[in-house]
């Protein structure tokens, strides 16, 4: 395969380049599918969708290990998917059937999966960053060599949570990766009505936690930032602070008028489309074909056909169970 | 005559209207919460407010529950009328500090002095599968806590008019709004606006089973109660209203003409508002019982995703029907 | 036998003992809160740890409530066996939200597949005169919440031993220890370990009236039944422990003895721990019952800074003993 | 009494140096007085004493106006006295008599004085920072000239509410002043223990706040440092951040044995003592003589004796009024 390294920034391999591109078609189309299946009402609750910021998990999750652990917020089909869990157990899971992820407890907020280290799916906004420096403290008492990636939207940051944060994880030294996905809204609020200061990278430095912002909306560059925080919080023990610019393309959930920002700054971002960014820069670059496009479409239509199927197929928890995980058996 | 004509309005409608009124008649007014303005509220209550009051008096906050609510209380404290929309109970915890240990505790703390005039809006209880952290009924907490007064709209009148009534309280009142009302329709007075928020109400008069209830259990209640009288079955529903002071005596009336109570509440069952009547009735009704008070809650635990789960966790009108009926029929 | 010989310890030196323990016998358990650590614990209790634990296990943390407890709840997730002291209740509001929508709930909300193997301890109650900010007994707040387990210590056998069984659950444990016991002298058999986190216990025998009650409540009551015991009356005093689940069993066998129940709570009377027992008193045992069950509980007022107000804010033992008189004459 | 200038920097008059040594001798000979009744168990419940961060309390509440608010923490005696509290209302509130600044009912940490704009006397530490942001947001909303003042200690910036308040305050453009005394410790935590940046002026830059830093020990260079942060604040109507570097000469409470710090250390920092400064400053340039300070030690000490005996003829609400103030009447 090295003959196949060309000039991408960074060199990428196809394989690579497949892989990367196949993770973030299988976020979109299963959103899409997810969309279309809420208003069919198989899926009901908060639907909150990733559609135009695939490249951040996907550039994110590439470069954690099976090891790391991963904290998201309720807008976490892309996480969960990018990290392996399977697209029939999410599907299942908002489908509320006992087959889910969660045992069809959570939906589609609350996915979890403790084999893949992927610790929810939390809904209180910044609620998990607390949780997120105390499995960093925990990795650092045991002696582990794992890094502890915690999700985040840019509203989080307004959150006392994040402060508290960031600062104990500074003064502790502990291994996490704060990484906010900044889209420019927390629900109909704009960046700039919910802080002061807008460039968010600076805020690390009140803390002394070393930061970076990238372009979110190209999975290459979310990938550089990322595997530099990893090397710098590997090497030094201490936490990192990346804000990944995106923009969300849909709704904020599926309540939503969008009445908070114009058509056309939404159509100005579809421009960026992280998918459409990325393919071009692998068919500019001969690294893939279009046939590879199609392939990947096909074979991810046939994983979500499946997924589906899977979910379709599931079965409700008995009405009798209902008091089940409140306490340990 | 006026009075006599009615207006089909959702529960969502009733709310803005009254908030609406408010904004109006009084300049010192202002809302201030997430997403109150460019997005419309979270539940569209305050839609096209921002436009019409602009951005001084429809405040959008960041996400900052406990710094918002506190500045609620401070521009109480210095002159202002705030309404604080906290989105949903579900964020109110992050609050919960500015709310107890400030708002209703610095009249106290201050020897009489200092005047908390703030108004605190909350959504409340189980949406629509919204999960364990969405679907919260806190009722109970904010019942527990001496200096804050809290009411409960169960009712499209209430919805309308309890906001006008807490806007001239000198202290601190928490309303609980309901999410599964919001689209709900039915017809008020055209005339309807500022109710009392000191009493709770019989929203239906009956003599065999007293039927204490609050919040979504309102409702429910009286459809139950429909099915029952088509059985001979004659209920008498009492909609609290007022969680903190609660009114004893309407409680205690409705004991003594009846006998025999059902208590139907969403909040998980222990330590709850159930407990708090259940134990005023012990202690200023027990001979009037004809049979020890029984009650429907919420099952305790943090509510379920899946629909079928959701709607076991708390009573529904059925559940309502099969337990007054077993009730009577043990006589 | 070893087992015979006692020990004269205080409140506090046995919560130390429990806690020190703790720290020798697992090496996950370790201690995060504000001042545990150079400071020696702002109640002294863990005095000297640092020096023999050192920093990575007694770990001071600056004032962030929600941080270092979530912290907490994220160290026991990653096979840590954290506890957590939160300074005294008062300052857990705001933790709150951590606690419930994280530590009691991601049980549920992972199906089963996360448990939170953390312990929090916490301050409660009225100290000395600390006025309205610090002088709460949030008790009824966490009793609510499904998926903790709630205990008080208001023994000193339970401020010994309650830590370390609580350290054996899979799943969230609040302990409840009393600033207004710490300096008070008991004899403990010097045996004494882990004790049970499941029951009710009853503290002394008795077959004329029932008095329940849970924290400083505990002592008081037992010192009520000495003056009740020198009138001829003899009184059974059962001390809850155990917050949430509660201990039905022991209640409702008491109750079925002594047809007659008072309840005793610092805690503000409405929606309390006393208005649960007597809703389930209702629900279990009304048949049993002689008379309404009484209560006495914390007025319900913040708690004001002066000695003979505070007094007056909460049950004393002579409260309990003219109101178990006055019920019992009422005979 | 313009010939009586001299070069003090800045220049200040006569009568302006014996305000503020009075204001000063006054909050210690007052405290000591509190401690020496905390141990005769006349004064009850927990006691914090302010001596050895006089400068700060006197020079700032020099330059704010009867309409400015002020906020304050447990720690508050300086503030109040300095506010001009009647000194015999607040010995009152510590003896619990209804004729103290709260009827008796705050005690040490709750004074209060709504006709001095003096609102408190807050003990969670962090939670009246919301509050001085609403009340500088009423101001603003009212077009009133006035600003909030608002003291809080170093401990209480590593709470999530001094985050939210900042940032609200930017956001928002309000005139609020936070000011933080920062004594080095919060109980018996060091700065370096509980913040990850302990040059605590840097974090205004996280919010876009205009900060600065003043020396603590000096009621010159605090008042200075004020003047500056007033004149910004109401020439902008936006917030500022002072950080004054003080340090507290006794214990934290009338429970501490200051385990945590070495007595060495409280010596070094004595000889920094503002009230010894300040005289020496005056008396160095002249503008005053030993005889004034007798002068103003016999005042302190007949007025400190009136309150005392004040309290002492106070009266107990009775029990029966226990309910009083839970409710508006
Ligand atoms: C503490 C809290 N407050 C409010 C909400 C309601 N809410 C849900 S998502 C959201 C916006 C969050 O924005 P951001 O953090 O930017 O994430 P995004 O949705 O843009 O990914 C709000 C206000 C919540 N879930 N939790
Ligand atoms: C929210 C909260 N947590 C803990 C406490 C207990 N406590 C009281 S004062 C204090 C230290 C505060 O330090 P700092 O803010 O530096 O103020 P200082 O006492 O030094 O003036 C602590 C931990 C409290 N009152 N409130
Ligand atoms: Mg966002
Ligand atoms: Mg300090």
């Amino acid at each position: 395969m090295e003959k196949e390294e060309i000039k991408l920034n960074p060199a990428i391999t196809r394989e690579l380049g497949l892989k990367l591109l196949y993770q973030m078609i299988l976020i979109r189309r299963f959103e899409e599918k997810s969309a279309e299946l809420y208003t069919k009402e198989k899926i009901r609750g908060f639907l909150h969708l990733y559609i135009g910021e695939e490249a951040v998990a996907v550039g994110t999750m590439h470069s954690l290990t099976d090891e790391d652990n991963i904290l998201s917020t309720y807008r976490e089909h892309g996480h969960a998917l990018a990290r392996g869990l399977d697209p029939g157990s999410i599907m299942a899971e908002m489908y509320g059937k006992q087959e889910g992820c969660s045992m069809g407890r959570g939906g589609s907020m609350h996915l979890f999966d403790a084999s893949k280290r992927f610790f929810g799916g939390n809904a209180i906004v910044g609620g998990h960053l607390p949780m997120a420096v105390g499995m960093a403290l925990a990795s650092k008492k045991q002696g582990l060599n794992n890094i502890t990636s915690c999700f985040f939207g840019e509203g989080a940051i307004a959150e006392g949570e994040f402060h508290e944060s960031m600062n104990l994880a500074a003064l502790w030294g502990v291994p996490v990766l704060f990484l906010c996905e900044n889209n420019l809204y927390g629900m109909g609020t704009a960046l700039r009505f919910s802080h002061s200061v807008q460039d968010l990278e600076k805020k690390g430095a009140a803390y002394g936690v070393e930061s970076a912002k990238t372009n979110g909306m190209d999975v290459l560059e979310v990938k550089n930032a990322v595997e530099k925080a990893i090397a710098y919080i590997k090497s030094t023990g201490k936490p990192y602070f990346l804000v990944c610019n995106t923009y969300r393309f849909r709704a904020h959930s599926m309540f939503d008028a969008q009445l908070y920002r114009e058509k056309t700054e939404v159509d100005e971002w579809k421009k960026r489309d992280p998918i459409l960014t990325f393919s071009n820069q692998l068919l500019q670059n001969e690294l893939i074909s279009r046939d590879d496009i199609d392939t990947i479409e096909n074979k991810v239509s046939a994983e979500i056909q499946k997924a589906v199927d899977f979910a379709e197929a599931g079965t409700f928890e008995p009405v009798e169970d209902l008091k089940k995980f409140v306490y340990s058996p | 005559m006026t009075d006599k004509t009615t207006l089909k309005i959702t529960y969502r409608e009733a709310l803005k209207q009254g908030m609406h009124e408010a904004l109006i008649t009084n300049d010192k007014v202002f809302l201030m919460g997430e997403d109150v303005g460019r997005y419309g509220g979270a539940f569209a209550v305050s839609k096209g407010f921002l436009e019409e009051f602009g951005e001084d008096r429809i405040m959008d906050v960041p996400l900052s529950e406990s710094g918002f609510v506190g500045a609620g209380i401070g521009a109480a404290l210095a002159g202002m009328r705030p309404i604080v929309e906290v989105m949903t109970v579900n964020f109110s915890l992050l609050a919960l500090d500015q709310i107890i240990n400030n708002a209703a505790t610095l009249l106290h703390m201050s020897g009489g002095q200092i005047n908390v005039p703030v108004v605190i809006r909350m959504n409340s209880g189980i949406g629509n599968q919204l999960a364990a952290q969405h679907s919260h009924s806190w009722e109970p907490f904010y019942a527990h806590i001496p200096g804050l007064k809290i009411v409960s709209a169960g009712t499209h009148e209430d919805a309308r008019g309890m906001l006008l009534t807490a806007l001239e309280s000198p202290d601190p009142v928490v309303i609980f709004e309901y999410t599964s009302l919001l689209n709900m329709e039915s017809e008020i007075p055209s005339s309807s606006g500022a109710v009392d928020i000191d009493k709770a109400k019989i929203r239906r008069e009956g003599k065999d089973l007293s039927i204490i209830t609050y919040g979504p259990g309102v409702y429910k209640a009286l459809a139950a109660a429909e099915i029952l009288a088509s059985s001979g079955i004659d209920v008498e529903i009492i909609d609290l209203r007022v969680l903190n002071p609660i009114d004893n005596e309407t409680i205690i009336n409705s004991v003594a003409k009846t006998h025999k109570v059902l208590i139907v509440e969403e909040a998980w069952r222990s330590v709850s508002i159930s407990s708090e009547i259940i134990s005023r009735i012990m202690e200023n009704a027990f001979f009037s019982l004809d049979a020890p008070v029984e009650r429907l809650c919420g099952i305790e635990v943090p509510i379920p995703y899946p629909k079928h789960l959701e709607d076991a966790s708390i009573p529904q009108k059925q559940d309502i029907v099969d337990s007054a009926l077993k009730m009577i029929q043990n006589d």
